[in-house]
């Protein structure tokens, strides 16, 4: 069978049979032999058994989209092969060991005796290194940067160790470059003209480096997936960087407790997904009365309530944009790439901090679990600007000014003292029911939104000026749309990613005159589209929406895109 | 920055506001005593934080002259955290209603005590809910009846002491507003006591609260003396059962324990300069090569 | 001075001082006398001393809607003079007893001994009584009908009170006649043209008839201002209706507790205020995805967060109609008057029901605490009908149907059982990660907003047909904009209220087109002015504002419309 | 509408389903005993409600052939004092994990025992949040590493027996997944008590918890004898503050107290009627004229 042009191998097992940490070896191995690499994950809510699967991708150019077809399957059992069933094609080949497949199965699938090899390797503990040298064997890559990557991970555990998992390797390797020759499996892989220093990062990673490098403080969080990862990250860096990690007892204490540590002069943080987010809507308004710099990240899952709690969704928007009681600014940042969390966490809290507001991160799954590749340059570091002000004896919180913004004196710095308060108040922070200076309040707590409008990150173009379509799409899509275009070829059709999803940058409305305009987003109404009429008066001439709890393939987006752009 | 002590003049005295408590409250004496006890610890009002949720008694900080984070209902404990997590240097003090801290904020008032900051918590328990008028809050006796509760209180009153025992609280005491020498005095042991301090204060409701006045209170109270051993948790524990005596001063401390700013290695947010350490950064950066 | 037409009377004092139990009486008495009345409260949030007001207007007609003007002020000290002032004009004729003000009030202020008469009829505590005899002696109407009142509401405290009352509404009374007299009060009120058996009511009662109504079984609650009085309310008569009434340890067990009693077969109730519905968010949206029917009512106050608590705003529509993650359908109502609560409320409980979502009952602290007069003819009763099914053996809580709304089982009422899940589910309520059988469900509960469209309230024309000007409004605004038109009496002006905020009727496009479109709304921000704008992409020309605590007052509102209708 | 009990087949037993849980995990064995003792309590099982929240203990009911109300993480408890305010005549169970019921949910946990509405509350002890893979959970030992405690678990553990000992709950029990049959017969007996009735059962998390093992649970707990008084409440909070040596069984059971349910008079909602007492509604008219 010929594989070629961009290659796409899926690894498929229950949880705890180790797919991930087979994609996660062969990601680097592929990466540091050049290749262009990208992966994603699926999975079931579960922590043994059920029907998980792990896709990577050998490319052409860097790409961040997860794609339907397969071109090399490896499974673990016969459910797994069921679970993928519909996403094998004419052209996928399949490796598995025969006698976890039913009768019917077996003559379409080369039977792979992982087990074995790992057995005659030294323990059954070895299948995850035989199954990574097939995978290369079948390749026809070299095994070396793959013994290097184990010699690496196994050190701690002594020569004995490192020196099975070779074996176990070699013992893959020779079965792939065996069953490569006797089935005829020819694969052409792209070129391997990537730097094989460049980095391999996860969504989630990307967030952790840039709250780290935002000078982040206190992260008060309550587990909740997909976005547990980035309080795991966090708390594993926590003592090297200052970052005290609190885990809550319940969301509501997360959201309090990070803005009583941002009251009293942290970068604070909380992370958490729509039904623990939901929790914290109270606080958000907390956050809005009192003008306390706050960023809470929200890993979007399928809802609602528990809904699909591994799934990925973009359906927390207009809870994002509406959570807490009464008028009050705040922004809305939703990055589609590991590059772009890393910029916009920092630029999540220096918002936070400049306006005193709260900012929103707004992630899924599928980006916070997807690992793509990047180069140093991409790498943005923000300066890193604190605004607190040393108070005098004089001191009020919530002094008016011009712009609407008070100085931010905290306690404990300076002769002041600094009163904030949930109800309405005065400048100095107490409660008030004067009616002109509610009046004022209101007005001062809204002004920002202009400034916030001006300072907004503008979309990014994919694509031509000229087209007469622009798919407009939010946060993790960003990969599967410009994917797509490549795919498509077609001047006509260009896109705008929103990194930033509110305030919407003002001159948005010109960028979209005269155009057909497509949203696609990962939810079942158009959240974003409705967000985009309301802002911009401009309704969407067509809504490319799924909520499935599957992230968009890039097949699908191609074949929703093709026809044209009339809709 | 330690601000001039004058005998007389308490620097927590605010310039004359008005109050929103009626008169005859227990709040003011509550008020009083805690003034009087930080004065007296020789605390520095710019390094305190007090901070309280919703309700009359969350109103305090708005009456003493010193940091203040007012807010919301239910949610003092979980805010007090979050300003020691980032500030460990300074002092905090949450304070709030009985409905404030186990009611609404019941959960808190549990994983507070498990954490073990070092926080005192001073609860004004009127046994009632009085900012909305009179509902029954959970420390209000069986058969008080309310405009909700038409026919009588019908559960169990909560007991904070004998919850925070349970919980292993470090610091377990009980005072009454009514006697402001006392209660100042135990406010001061528990400010200086290291780890969470849990203070229930017997709080009379003039209004909506007729049935625990202050000479019910006086009546059904009296003091722990010298005979009782506060290092004795199951004796504590005893004590804190009894709801026909019921004691005030200290029931219970145990001193010693770390606290969970000291075990989490907290130290005060930097606030003018950076402080990240570029090469840590790039290490982290490099892993993912 | 003359006093003629609309009659305006306000009395100021502290909290604790009677001035509630004052116009409370002396609005009944009033009423019995035949007069048109109107009566609304502002007060500070404290329980003794501070500064509120209580309102009472004499109309020509019925009348729902506060007006700054005051005819009569009776204060009870200096603080609730100072409170008002800003409220006294020329024609206001001011009593109040001299020696609680300073000395450059006094020459303006009738002096009125309340204390002094109440001491001559045996103690202060009869302040009250002696104070509407005053007012009746000032208005130049008998006492007949109030010394019956004092009658009935003391009988159970025995003769002696009920004699010390009547000599203190003399005393009182001999005082205004005189006053009257001397000071040459000269008061024309409008004719008395009311049956003085005519209901008077506030929104509060209104929303409890309502739900009585509507067989409400279950309300677990915990207080807040201003929503505790319908909580009040059915727990005053719980017992009578078999309603069980729980006060809740917070607004999560409320809602969730509603839930559970809703599932089990009741009609099942929650009130609460912008704030503690903030904490409800994640149980909306288990609601959304049990399908399980639920009504919430929010009485509306200013936030963010605790902001001011026993103010009136209309600012959590954003939030009701986004809270809980995830897509799903809801309800928003927004009665205007006493006789809509009971109306809708009862709606509420059959929308609810009927489509198995939750359904909202927007009000607010001035609809809530207003009190107006309506006939019996305005009760309307709907027919109470219970949608549960008795399941057979096979039953599945979720079965596709063609309308997406599959028939309720309760559990012990059938052979079947009943499963509900907060998870994505399968028909038979299991938990399911099955993708097509996820894209179907998520069809399901979307797919009745189309017939809630079609049954939406329509928005209630005030006015002419043919006015080139709309004003919009929802909610506790329609008696103060339908008084405003009646002031200004131009053809050019109409006004649509809409009753029901969400979803909007399908028809209302079309009834704007052509016009110019003025929203007024109690927010800072214009929420329903987005909403109109999202759904039918019509931009109000213009947005009528006020979010200072108070309600609209008719004068502002004539203000804001004279000039005419171009923006 | 009994069904009919056979001596074999368990009416609790679905229809084969796959199942979410670990290989050997306690959760297994739990199961069993709950449809075992379901079954012997000749409950039908129409008449049963299961209400849990989120979490791997929280899939209960999912494997139960009964009435199911899979709510929200850590909202268990409110649920099911729902259906039993509206279904008193209906049996409630409420289980969970120990992280729902003792972290999310504690407020609900204090207030549903302050409640007693007659709700057996079973929660899933495992130590650890299992679902969202191994975090520390209220009940986690002093020192056990997570991905999140990386310098281990800071937090005095949460007793949920002393605290529920100290609100007044009248029936308190401790179990162990491991032992099949005395698990059973400790639900049997919570469920015919009348009123709140509280089981934590230990349960081996295989995965997550390598501290508290099948073994470890063996090693450190004991079953209360005869010699027990189970009426003695100040006994029953001293065994229960023994973290060293872990009492299984009834430690505490007080019975005769009314339940919620009695005291509000509250009756199984009408479905099909109309209940309205169309008078009484025009008294309720009448009053505001
Ligand atoms: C989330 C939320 N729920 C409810 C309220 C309304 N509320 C304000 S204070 C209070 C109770 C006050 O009781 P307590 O804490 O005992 O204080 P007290 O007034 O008795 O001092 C309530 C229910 C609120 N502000 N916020
Ligand atoms: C509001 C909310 N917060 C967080 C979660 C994520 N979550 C699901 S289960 C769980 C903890 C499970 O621990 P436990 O209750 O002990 O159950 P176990 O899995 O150990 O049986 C958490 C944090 C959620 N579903 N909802
Ligand atoms: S209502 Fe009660 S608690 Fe509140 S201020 Fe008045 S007396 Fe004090
Ligand atoms: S993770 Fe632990 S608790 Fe969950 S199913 Fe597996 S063994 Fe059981
Ligand atoms: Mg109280
Ligand atoms: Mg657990």
């Amino acid at each position: 069978m010929l594989h070629q042009d961009d290659i796409s191998l899926v690894f498929g097992g229950a949880a705890g049979q180790g797919i991930q940490t087979i994609a996660d070896a062969l990601v680097t191995v592929l990466k540091n032999n050049g290749y262009a690499v990208f992966s994603c994950q699926e999975f079931m809510s579960r922590v043994r058994g059920g029907s998980n699967s792990s896709q990577i991708r050998i490319t052409s150019e860097r790409r961040n989209a997860y794609v339907r077809k397969i071109d090399l399957l490896f499974v673990l059992d016969a459910e797994a092969l069921d679970h993928l069933r519909w996403r094998i094609g004419e052209g996928t080949t399949i490796f598995a060991e025969h006698d976890q497949l039913g009768e019917e199965d077996r003559g379409r699938v080369i039977d792979t005796p992982l087990k074995e090899f790992a057995q005659k390797a030294g323990h059954p503990v070895y299948t995850n290194s035989v199954a990574v040298g097939a995978v290369l064997g079948v390749l026809g890559l070299g095994l070396e940067e793959f013994n290097d990557y184990l010699s690496r991970e196994f050190e701690s555990k002594g020569e004995e160790v490192v020196g099975r998992n070779h074996d176990a390797a070699r013992l893959g390797y020779e079965f792939g470059v065996k069953s490569a020759r006797e089935h005829h499996i020819d694969i052409t892989l792209p070129t391997a003209a990537e730097d094989p220093a460049s980095l391999l990062l996860d969504g989630t990673s990307g967030l952790g480096i840039g709250a780290l490098m935002a000078g982040c403080g206190v992260v008060s969080s309550y587990p909740m997936s997909p976005s547990t990862g980035l309080l795991t990250f966090l708390a594993a860096r926590g003592r090297r960087f200052g970052i005290v990690v609190d885990q809550a007892e319940d969301e509501i204490a997360a959201v309090n407790a990070a803005l009583g540590a941002s009251y009293a002069g942290a970068r604070s943080l909380v992370t958490t997904s729509g039904g623990g987010f939901a929790l914290m809507s109270e606080g958000v308004s907390l956050a809005g009365v009192t003008e306390l710099p706050l960023v809470i990240h929200i890993g979007q899952r399928p809802g609602p309530a528990t809904g699909l709690p591994t799934r990925t969704e973009q359906g927390d928007l207009n809870l994002a944009l509406h959570a807490g009681h009464g008028d009050f600014c705040r922004v809305l940042l939703a990055p589609g790439t590991p590059a772009q969390a890393i910029k916009l966490m920092q630029r999540a809290f220096d918002i936070a901090e400049s306006y005193q507001v709260p900012v929103f991160v707004l992630t899924d799954q599928f980006m916070l679990d997807s690992v793509s590749m990047l180069g140093d340059e991409e790498i943005v570091r923000l300066p890193l600007q604190r605004r607190v002000v040393k108070t005098g004896s004089d001191y009020e919180r919530y002094r008016f000014t011009d712009d609407g913004i008070s100085p931010r004196g905290v306690p404990g710095y300076g002769e002041g003292i600094v009163k904030v308060d949930s109800h309405e108040h005065d400048e100095s922070g107490h409660l008030t029911e004067n009616f002109t200076i509610r009046r004022k309040m209101v007005g001062k707590r809204l002004q920002r939104l202009g400034s916030l409008e001006q300072e907004a990150v503008p979309p990014e173009r994919i694509g031509s000026d000229d087209a007469a379509a622009l798919v407009v799409c939010w946060g993790s899509t960003r990969g599967v749309v410009e994917e797509a275009l490549d795919i498509l070829q077609d001047d006509n059709i260009a896109a705008l990613h929103f990194s930033q999803v509110f305030p919407l940058h003002t001159g948005l409305g010109g960028m979209l005159e005269g155009k057909q305009v497509i949203v696609l987003e990962n939810n079942a109404t158009g959240q974003f589209a409705d967000l985009l009429h309301a802002v911009t008066g401009r309704q969407a001439d067509r809504r490319i929406l799924k909520a499935t709890g599957e992230p968009f393939a890039v097949e699908e987006v191609v074949e929703a895109l093709k026809g044209g752009v009339a809709s | 920055m330690k601000e001039g002590k004058k005998q007389t003049a308490n620097p927590f005295d605010m310039p004359q506001k008005k109050m929103g408590w009626c008169p005859g409250c227990g709040n003011y004496r509550i008020l009083d005593a805690l003034k009087g006890a930080l004065h007296e610890s020789g605390i520095d009002r710019r390094e305190l934080v007090i901070v309280s949720g919703i309700g009359q008694a969350a109103k305090t900080p708005q009456y003493v002259n010193a940091n203040m984070f007012n807010g919301l209902h239910g949610r003092a404990l979980p805010a007090a955290l979050g300003v020691k997590l980032a500030r460990p240097d300074l002092v905090v003090v949450a304070e709030s209603g009985d409905g404030c801290m186990y009611g609404e904020g019941g959960n808190h008032f549990l994983h507070a005590i498990r954490r073990n900051a070092d926080i005192t918590v001073i609860v004004h328990n009127n046994m009632v809910y009085g900012l909305t008028k009179g509902q029954a809050s959970p420390t209000s006796m069986v058969g008080m009846t309310t405009p909700v509760q038409v026919e009588g209180v019908m559960l169990e009153p909560f007991n904070p002491l004998a919850v925070a025992l349970s919980l292993g609280a470090p610091f377990v005491a009980r005072a009454s507003a009514g006697d402001g020498d006392q209660t100042k005095d135990i406010f001061k042991q528990a400010l200086a006591f290291k780890g969470v301090s849990v203070v229930d204060v017997f709080q009379p409701c003039v209004v909506f609260n007729k049935l625990n006045t202050y000479k019910w209170f006086s009546e059904h109270t009296f003091y722990l003396d010298s005979s009782h051993d506060v290092t004795d948790r199951t004796q504590a524990i005893r004590i804190s059962l009894d709801s026909e005596r019921l004691a005030l001063g200290v029931l219970y401390r145990h001193e010693g324990r770390e606290t969970y700013e000291e075990l989490l290695g907290a130290e005060p947010a930097a606030l003018g300069e950076q402080r990240l350490a570029d090469d840590e950064l790039q290490e982290v950066i490099n892993s993912f090569r």
